[in-house]
């Protein structure tokens, strides 16, 4: 026993950064969410030509806490008879693969929960996927119809473009030769992102991630006004909270995903370009300029807590502007630098993917399931393997040409075999009623 | 490769259970929607009969909304039933205010002034283009456009706060009273009608841009609760339901009333009946309502702005029918006087209750997410259906 | 860190072995699938402890996120409340279970006395572990250089089952054949 | 290393109870759920010899398997849905016809 103790202090020292990651990434994980919420609401709200929330906090900057208190005192129901076992613990399986996943993601050089596994990136993919359970097995142990129905279609949803998703995550892949998460980003480092080299790869990514974490215009399995909300229909307060999270974790962890791929991960825009490296001294002075903005903002507040919460924002945003500054400015906080500033470009990353996601969600209808599975099957597969193939094919030439006229040559033909499939694809669904007697 | 045939075994057979549907066709799923859900408008409720997803037969369940309208009338002078027409369809109170006036004005035999018909004109069609918003803004709601929705409201504000300045009131108006108008036009009418227009057009081109050829709108609508001509006029349907199928029939045109024998506007027909025609029959009567109303205010005639009507109505005995073309379709109302002060019957035509027969044709055979698109295309107010 | 290894290793045994009754004696296919998918990522657990990284992630990927859903998904289509109230086990159990714990007790022991056979590999008396494993890294760069290399023709027969499985499925499933 | 004995005694319990799962239930999913858990603890063996070896040739064959056991589930399963529409049943015993 004693030695068992000694082997876990043992481990715990050899690992207190991890750990201490992992603690401060569980903790920050709900606050995280409730303000991309709050970020949604008020992108949302711009456009639309309103203004969001407003009323808690300045510019509704607590809205997510009061929510989140909401959602804690909120009386939990639970359908009659629902099957309890299962029903709990449905939503912390969601929660669980969201978080397992993103403890595999590297924030940073070194910002790593988990230990940058012989298969990081996926392992992210494999975990995440588990999550479909929780979706599948809430929706079953509510007992409802409507809930059933969400379930059934977003497992069948998640399956399918999962597949889409892995073949175009394999674009990148061959690109960088490893699935280890520091070597995929490293290998952007000389070269231009692998965003330029495979376009194609990067765009079925992107409508895969989007169609897996059940988002607009694929949220058919939560459609509201088809199947009031799908498998969390029954679900409520705290446990719906748990739902809600692993969504918004699992947009982290898809963007992630592909900014590690596609985006050059913790890498700075053309990072190995001598001239641009004033580029390093951006992040402090945005941070900056954000703190003047709230305090500029400070005097227009109408109450005294307002005024003091925009203070403290501004702080926050001072504290990181200092952060990013230090390592740039002093000499003992030189070895932090790729570390914080890493961050910070791989954070606006993926805030720049979250917010394309947004953007879907505000302009676009919602597809109908069987367009959502011909599109599925029909196009994003086909292309995302034709895509693979010729990367490959390209990666082969490239001994002989030079490497961008290759890949220009075998992106043109994936193109060509996506507009192909396109007008095919136009053709079938120009006759829904014969479609829908598959 | 292996791998991505492997996925391809496990996904093919996932996908092919979903396209199943839930009960294997083993037997039928009743599924109920409403009253209480998201996508009804109000309080329809529809009993579904389905095969996995597939709709096999339909029922709608109406009446939770019922408030006895018609019986109410009977107790009531006719005066004082007026207000109570604008709370059928309550997002076109205007239009319904217009066809009762007019109905029991035919019934006593006086006609309102060339000035309150101009004016009544203009707000009925204001009434429309705001009515048609609020469809627009649902219907794209519930096939999933968040954005749309907040437009069309920005543009419907612009309209409730000239019926405010109007008469008062911002929904259930109250806006015209028997013989002609109570009010006159406030000092800055055409003004704000006129602004209102020149905006208006290009509001309509920016909800056009976000829908009209956006593929997934195109997939969801076209092809979805086709209504042929013959079924249409067989069922009774009118209004753009009727228009997108092909007929061009519009009270506005084939019995004038009001002023509009005096503007010109186009008719907009569909061909093939279908969720993306009505769509756009809808979207261009928008267009055609405001070019009617700048042809309206630029020549209102002055003069008074009530007929010669009495304080105390008393119709002769007799019968009226008279119907008007509300934005849902033909509102006709059938007032029976046996020289009371009180209608002996009215019995009203209210085009959502018409229109809703239309349903079980248009579901058949289509998908769960497709009767949310069919309810809202049709474009009902459970206060009308329901009365 | 040998010590933790252990427990892991422990640990992972137990919730396997303890789901594993649970699957075969759960009323509920539903909980039988759940408790299937814990024992699988406990399985999962134990290769990645086994330094078979690649495996674990085939293991969680494959098994526990793809055949799995099938598994729970042909569960919620065919879910019958009436299977539930029925008898689960068939009149054969007790000459069952007497058969499968005379071959368990058959197959222990084998394993129990294999290490005391002279030549006859490791077993848990042996006299010590073998010497020091060879590392299994990069372990999917060697998986993928076996699967390629001398495994490629099993690799492609596999594929070919898989398509035959693929139309195999498609036409069982179809409504009308 | 932990001695490979007790992964060949984990494997061979799993091994029991999917074998007491295939020859005792009656609902025909949770029997193929059984043999899941059967070819699941070979895995297991698999690649705890591959390990004492330093072999990756377990592992190999262990992929192998997995992709047995896809190609078994999505078969297994079609039958199922197959007999179920026609029977309405999914137990065993109940499936005493050679057509139907």
């Amino acid at each position: 026993m004693q030695e068992l103790v000694h082997g876990l202090t043992q481990f715990a020292r050899m690992n207190a950064g991890p750990l201490a990651f992992a603690v401060v990434l569980v903790a920050l994980l709900p606050l995280m969410a409730g303000y991309l919420v709050l970020l949604e609401r008020k992108i949302m709200a711009d456009m639309q030509v309103r203004l969001g929330p407003m009323r808690v906090g300045p510019h509704g900057l607590l809205q997510p806490i009061a929510d989140a208190l909401k959602l804690l005192i909120k009386e939990d129901i639970i359908p009659e008879n629902a099957d309890l076992l299962v029903f709990w613990v449905a939503p912390a399986t969601s929660v669980m693969a969201a978080m397992t996943a993103l403890a595999a993601i590297a924030f940073g050089p070194g910002l790593q929960v988990a230990r940058d596994l012989n298969v990081g990136i996926l392992f992210v993919v494999g975990v995440s996927s588990l999550g479909i359970f929780g979706i599948v097995l809430g929706g079953w142990a509510s007992n409802s119809h409507y809930s059933l129905l969400g379930a059934l279609r977003s497992s069948a949803q998640l399956v399918s473009y999962e597949t889409a998703a892995g073949m175009a995550m394999v674009s990148g892949l061959l690109l960088a030769g490893t699935l280890q998460i520091r070597g995929i980003v490293e290998a952007q480092r000389g070269h231009w992102w692998f965003i330029c080299y495979a376009p194609v790869g990067f765009f079925t990514y992107l409508v895969a991630s989007v169609a897996e974490t059940n988002r607009a215009p694929f949220d058919l399995p939560e459609a509201e006004s088809e199947l009031v909300a799908g498998y969390m229909t029954e679900y409520s307060g705290f446990r719906w909270a748990l739902y809600f999270l692993s969504e918004y974790t699992n947009m982290i962890v898809v963007a992630s995903v592909a900014t590690t791929l596609f985006l050059g991960g913790w890498l700075r825009p053309f990072a190995s370009v001598r001239w641009l490296g004033f580029l390093d001294y951006l992040p402090p002075l945005l941070m900056l300029a954000v703190t003047a903005y709230c305090l500029v903002r400070v005097p227009q507040q109408p109450v005294a807590v307002q005024k003091w919460f925009l203070l403290a924002v501004a702080g926050c945003c001072a504290l990181g502007a200092g952060m990013l500054a230090a390592p740039l400015a002093l000499a003992p906080a030189k070895p932090y630098f790729a570390a914080v500033h890493g961050c910070f470009w791989f954070l606006l990353k993926v805030s720049a993917y979250i917010y394309v996601f947004l953007w879907l969600r505000f302009t676009l209808p919602r597809y109908r399931f069987d367009q959502l599975m011909r599109l599925g099957w029909q196009f994003l597969i086909p292309v995302s393997i034709v895509n693979v193939l010729g990367l490959g094919v390209a990666l082969a030439l490239a001994d002989r040409w030079p490497l961008w006229a290759s890949l220009a040559v075998t992106t043109l033909a994936t193109l060509l075999i996506a507009a192909y499939l396109v007008r095919a694809g136009g053709r079938s669904t120009g006759e829904p009623a014969a479609a829908g007697k598959a | 490769m292996a791998e991505a045939n492997k996925d391809d075994v496990l996904n093919r057979g996932a996908a092919d259970a979903a396209s199943y549907g839930t009960v294997l066709g083993a037997d039928e799923l009743i599924l109920n929607m409403g009253p209480q859900h998201p996508a009804t408008h109000g309080v329809l409720r529809v009993k579904l009969k389905l095969d996995g997803e597939r709709v096999i037969g339909s029922e709608c369940v109406i009446g939770y909304l019922h408030r006895g309208v018609e019986k109410i009338a009977e107790h009531r002078s006719y005066q004082q039933f007026a207000p109570y027409v604008d709370r059928m369809d309550y997002v076109a109170a205007v239009s319904n205010g217009l066809g009762y006036c007019e109905a029991v004005e035919k019934l006593l035999g006086v006609e309102a002034p060339p000035r309150a018909k101009v004016i009544r004109t203009i707000l009925t069609e204001l009434q429309r283009i705001a009515s048609h918003l609020v469809w627009l803004g649902t219907h794209a709601l519930d096939i999933g456009a968040l954005t749309p929705l907040f437009y069309c409201f920005r543009e419907r504000e612009e309209i409730l706060k000239i019926f405010e300045k109007y008469c008062g009131a911002r929904l259930t108006t109250h806006a015209f009273r028997i013989g002609g108008l109570q009010y006159d036009a406030y000092d800055t009418l055409e003004k704000d009608v006129e602004r209102f227009c020149k905006d208006f057009d290009g509001r309509v081109d920016e909800y056009e841009a976000l829908l009209t050829q956006n593929r997934i709108w195109l997939g969801r609508t076209q092809g979805v609760g086709v209504l042929t001509a013959e079924d249409a006029i067989a069922l009774g349907a009118t209004g753009p339901v009727l228009r997108a199928s092909g007929v061009k029939w519009d009270i506005r045109k084939v019995f004038p009333y009001a002023a509009y024998a005096n503007y010109q506007f186009e008719i907009p027909t569909g061909k093939r009946g279908d969720t993306y025609d009505r769509y756009m029959v809808r979207m261009e009567e928008m267009r055609q309502s405001r070019l009617i109303c700048l042809q309206a205010i630029e020549s209102i005639p002055a003069g008074p702005i009530l007929g010669k009507v009495g304080k105390v109505l008393k119709p002769p005995p007799g019968e009226v029918y008279h119907s008007v073309e509300a934005p849902k379709g033909e509102l006709g109302y059938y007032i029976v006087s046996d020289g009371s002060v009180q209608p002996y019957r009215v019995r009203i035509r209210p085009p959502s209750f018409v229109n809703l027969e239309t349903f079980d044709k248009m579901v058949r055979g289509h998908l769960v997410a497709d009767v949310v698109a069919i309810i809202g295309t049709l474009d009902i107010v459970l206060g009308e259906v329901d009365r | 860190m040998h010590l933790l290894d252990k427990a892991l290793f422990y640990v992972f045994a137990g919730v396997a072995v303890i789901s594993a009754v649970l699957v075969v004696t759960r009323r509920n296919a539903v909980h039988s699938a759940i408790f299937l998918i814990t024992a699988l990522l406990a399985t999962a657990g134990i290769f990645l402890q086994l330094q078979a990284e690649f495996l674990f992630i085939v293991q969680v990927i494959l098994y526990a996120g793809g055949i799995m859903v099938l598994f729970v998904f042909v569960i919620m289509l065919v879910n019958l409340d009436v299977a539930l109230r029925q008898v689960q086990f068939n009149r054969q159990k007790w000459v069952a279970g007497i058969v499968v714990l005379a071959l368990a007790a058959q197959l222990g022991l084998v394993i129990w006395t294999a290490g005391r056979i002279p030549g006859a590999g490791p077993g848990p008396n042996a006299a010590a572990s073998p010497a020091p494993a060879p590392q299994l890294q990069p372990n999917a760069e060697m998986v993928a250089r076996s699967l390629f290399g001398p495994y490629v023709l099993p690799l492609e027969i596999a594929s070919v089952l898989l398509l035959v499985a693929m139309i195999g499925a498609v036409v069982m499933a179809k409504r009308k054949v | 290393m932990i001695p490979i004995g007790h992964y060949l005694f984990l494997s061979l319990a799993l091994f029991i109870i999917g074998v007491i799962g295939v020859l005792t239930r009656r609902n025909v999913i949770i029997i193929l759920m059984s043999i899941e858990l059967i070819l699941n603890a070979v895995n297991i063996n698999l690649v705890a010899f591959a390990r004492l070896f330093g072999d990756v040739a377990g592992q190999v064959f262990a992929i192998f398997i997995i992709t047995d056991a896809a190609a078994e589930a999505a078969v297994g399963l079609g039958i199922i849905i197959a007999f179920f529409r026609n029977r309405e049943t999914v137990l065993s015993d109940e499936m005493d016809m050679l057509k139907w």
